[in-house]
């Protein structure tokens, strides 16, 4: 695809990104993680709520995520066999 | 059963992991029993819940015990559960004709059921951000199933469909910050509530967040820009894996296009442009399916461009967005994704046994497949929609949803769509049946296709007329899901 | 590809438990300090990544067998469904901490979260040492 | 105004500049990246709350950064290494088949 067509593309693209978002976010806690913060010591015990968040409250994320890495590794293990090793399984 | 919703996802992931320790028991096949042990335990499971569902009740389950905003939960309602039903189904038929080949390892059912696992999330969480992570898990689970016989046009073609899914779904992550920023939470009800307002102050971001599910979607649906990773998708990779890409990863496409629209956009959008931009957008991908399928000689191909052109008349349907239309797009979500499981099951026994991709060096093979050629009539039929199959059931829907609709654009293009799909479908019988004898490709051992392929085309073929003279057990199935859409 | 220099092997080699160390600090510490699963998971294949690139694959694969890493890939995932299964068998919903929280700030202070850190730490450590033998290894 | 929110869309547009134009399949794959860490960037800075500090207790209860974001993109992170891995894997194997990582040849053959 030739530069000029991409870039008017992409001009079109940034006008409509621009013209919706609005761009003062960074005043108010959402009700949500004012609440991670009040009670998040409390129900998880840990003291950095990023893990909290992303291994108690949100858990499955993670274990779908482990899932999605757990699967592109087999991905690359089998594609990158020399030659057709036989269907040995690890 | 109060765990019910989250064992149907998670009893499919753990048979994942049981699979590759298979290989330390000595138990013959051990991987197909599980795989197979876990479908049915999910199936049952599901069936345990359908009396309430029916009802029109919902089952909610909260994860980790949180309640909906802070953690994450999931919900059973008539659509999942309607959507669930026929995804076990195909995805236990795909297993059981996959079981007579025996070249399929443990890795293959592993990746398999990760897939199943993936769409089966999908279906039931209630969390957008959620959807997003088991959308990845599909779309990764389907990259490695279509290079599973590492032929290089598979592999070309799994990069095309990676390259073009994700720099779709990036847009789709962009639509949930966007989301997050302005309601503050990852809850679909609970951005669903806050959409109306968000739609008053400020139309502009919710036209933004539309289009860019829109394209995310469009991709994953097959919808008309977005298509061209299809036809080369579904004819390098293996039968069973190709039935997957088109019988249920398009359909899951439709259900999350359905969810969210109708949850997020219900009231504010769908009825003014965005019911046009889908139906027109369905138009196109009829036409352009159907058209391009005419002139395609590879059966596996050809297959590919029909689907596309089905997905075209579903989004016509959904465009449409009445009770009646929305009814004939879920029953045809159904059998489309019944018919063309089947059909590439065919193709699939056909290729094995006779070697030969194209159509044009398959004539007079009638004689040599009586049983194989009967069910592909059948199902060619049904696609179609000639009345005794379920095909003609939900085309009748949604043409008496677009007379209804007095939308004379939608009528016209269906029309042209049937007559094209009954032009490439029967051009493939009349090949099939043509008097001239079939000459065997010289040096070609045909492979060993044992009783199951058959068993399950023949299964499919039978259940589509079965469908087709008894529509009133799938349609009071898909009475809660459409009050759901259509409060 | 030029001789590695002895300075770097005999580095690489007494550097290697350290970098092995600093990964486990971060998996355990993973709810109090920055940190956590997947960063302390890295670090576990870039120790690895690093024998291997300074070694040369053949002596690493013998002390870390391909087959060896991928089943640990494999027996993490189960255990990380186990725990969510041990969740749901004493009452509480899937995925539950079902274990009491200890004192806050000390490292057996969050429950099951330590242990969840273990199994992505090892899960992720190895499927990256897995990728990176296979790229290695790949001749055409 | 330049915030985290803006170079995060800007970035993202590089990324799609970078599959729109580019034909070397690595430099796709480098494009995709990138357009994953210009998605990672804004969702991160949208939690960003002014003079806020990591969400991370010690002792002094500080104004905090909301943390939801934060966990949400760390498993977003691992995604986008699963999917990179994967696609650095099939262009190894397209460049031994084909011999060829320019698009425009892959598309004849």
């Amino acid at each position: 695809m030739s530069r000029i067509l991409a870039i008017t593309i992409l001009l079109i693209l940034a006008f409509f990104f621009f013209s919706a978002v609005k761009l003062d976010y960074g005043h108010m806690h959402s009700a949500l993680s004012e609440y991670y913060i009040t009670h998040g010591v409390a129900e998880t015990g840990a003291l950095n709520m990023v893990t909290a968040i992303y291994l108690n409250y949100r858990v499955y994320d993670t274990l779908g995520e482990a899932t999605v890495f757990f699967a592109s590794a087999l991905g690359v293990f089998m594609l990158l066999r020399k030659g057709g090793e036989g269907e040995s399984d690890a | 059963m109060a765990h019910a919703p989250i064992l149907i996802i998670v009893i499919p992931l753990l048979a994942v992991f049981l699979t590759h320790l298979t290989k330390y028991i000595r138990l013959r096949r051990g991987a197909e029993i599980v795989a197979v042990a876990s479908m049915l335990a999910s199936l049952i499971l599901l069936l345990s819940m359908g009396s309430t569902i029916i009802s029109g009740k919902a089952i909610q389950y909260d994860l980790g015990g949180w309640p909906a905003p802070i953690g994450i939960n999931l919900a059973v309602d008539g659509l999942s559960f309607f959507f669930a039903l026929f995804v076990l189904g195909i995805g236990l038929l795909i297993i059981v004709y996959s079981l007579g080949i025996y070249q399929y390892a443990r890795r293959y059912y592993s990746l398999l059921l990760i897939a199943l696992s993936g769409i089966l999330g999908i279906i039931l969480t209630r969390d957008i951000f959620n959807m997003y992570v088991f959308f990845e898990i599909l779309a990764v689970a389907s990259y490695v199933l279509i290079t599973y016989k590492r032929k290089p046009r598979a592999i070309k073609a799994s990069f095309k469909y990676l390259i073009m899914t994700e720099s779709a779904w990036v847009l789709f992550l962009l639509a949930i910050a966007i989301l997050y920023g302005l309601t503050g939470t990852l809850n679909m009800d609970s951005i669903a509530s806050q959409m109306s307002m968000i739609y008053q102050t400020n139309p502009q971001v919710v036209y933004l967040v539309f289009s860019m599910m829109m394209i995310a979607f469009g991709v994953k649906c097959g919808m008309f820009p977005l298509h061209t990773w299809i036809p080369e998708a579904h004819s390098q990779s293996p039968t069973p894996v190709s039935s997957l890409l088109s019988g249920l990863i398009l359909k899951v496409g439709l259900y999350a296009m359905l969810r969210v629209f109708f949850l997020f956009f219900g009231a504010t959008l769908l009825w003014q442009g965005a019911g046009q931009l889908i139906l027109y957008l369905g138009i196109i991908t009829l036409v352009l399916g159907a058209c391009l399928a005419l002139v395609q000689d590879e059966l596996k191909k050809l297959l590919a461009y029909s689907s596309i052109s089905q997905i075209g008349f579903i989004l016509v349907a959904i465009g449409l967005s009445t009770q009646l239309g929305l009814k004939g797009g879920l029953f045809h979500i159904v059998n489309h994704a019944l018919i063309k499981t089947a059909l590439f099951f065919c193709a699939g026994i056909i290729i094995s046994q006779t070697g030969f991709w194209k159509i044009s060096n398959m004539k007079g093979i009638w004689r040599q497949m009586p049983g194989v050629t009967f069910a592909f009539c059948i199902l060619s039929l049904a696609v179609i929609g000639i009345p005794p199959s379920n095909g003609f059931v939900s085309k009748m829907f949604i043409i008496q949803a677009a007379l209804t609709e007095m939308n004379y654009v939608a009528i016209i293009f269906i029309f042209a769509g049937i007559l094209l799909t009954a032009a490439y479908y029967f051009r493939i019988i009349q090949a099939f049946f043509s008097p001239e004898e079939f000459r065997h490709k010289p040096d070609f051992v045909p492979q060993p296709v044992g009783p199951f392929e058959h068993l399950s085309t023949y299964v499919v073929a039978f259940l589509c007329l079965l469908i087709g003279l008894f529509p009133g057990v799938v349609a009071n199935i898909m009475q809660p899901a459409l009050k759901v859409l259509l409060p | 590809m030029h001789r590695i220099s002895p300075i770097v092997k005999i580095f690489t080699r007494k550097l290697f438990p350290f970098i092995l160390l600093y990964g486990c600090y971060l998996i355990s510490h993973g709810h109090l300090t920055p940190g956590g699963g997947f960063q302390g998971g890295v670090i576990f294949g870039s120790a690895i990544i690093l024998l291997g690139l300074v070694e040369g694959v053949k002596l690493t694969e013998n002390r870390f067998k391909e087959d060896f890493l991928s089943l640990t890939k494999n027996i993490g995932m189960l255990i990380f469904i186990l725990l969510g299964f041990v969740g749901m068998f004493l009452g509480y919903s899937f995925l539950s901490d079902f274990l009491p929280r200890g004192e806050v700030g000390t490292v057996p202070s969050a429950g099951f979260i330590l242990f969840l850190n273990l199994t992505i730490g090892f899960m992720v450590g190895t499927g990256i040492a897995v990728i990176f033998y296979r790229t290695v290894r790949h001749e055409p | 105004m330049i915030n985290g929110i803006s170079i995060g869309i800007v970035i993202v547009l590089v990324g799609i500049y970078g599959i729109l134009t580019r034909r070397n399949i690595i430099k796709m794959v480098m494009s995709l990246y990138i357009m994953n860490s210009g998605v990672i960037l804004l969702f991160v800075s949208i939690g960003y709350i002014v003079g806020g500090q990591a969400a991370i207790f010690e002792n002094s209860k500080k104004l905090m950064v909301d943390p939801l974001p934060q966990a949400v993109m760390l498993t977003t992170l691992v995604i986008g290494l699963g999917i990179t891995a994967l696609a650095l894997a099939l262009a190894i194997k397209i460049y031994d088949e084909y011999k060829t990582l320019n698009t425009r040849k892959l598309l004849e053959k």
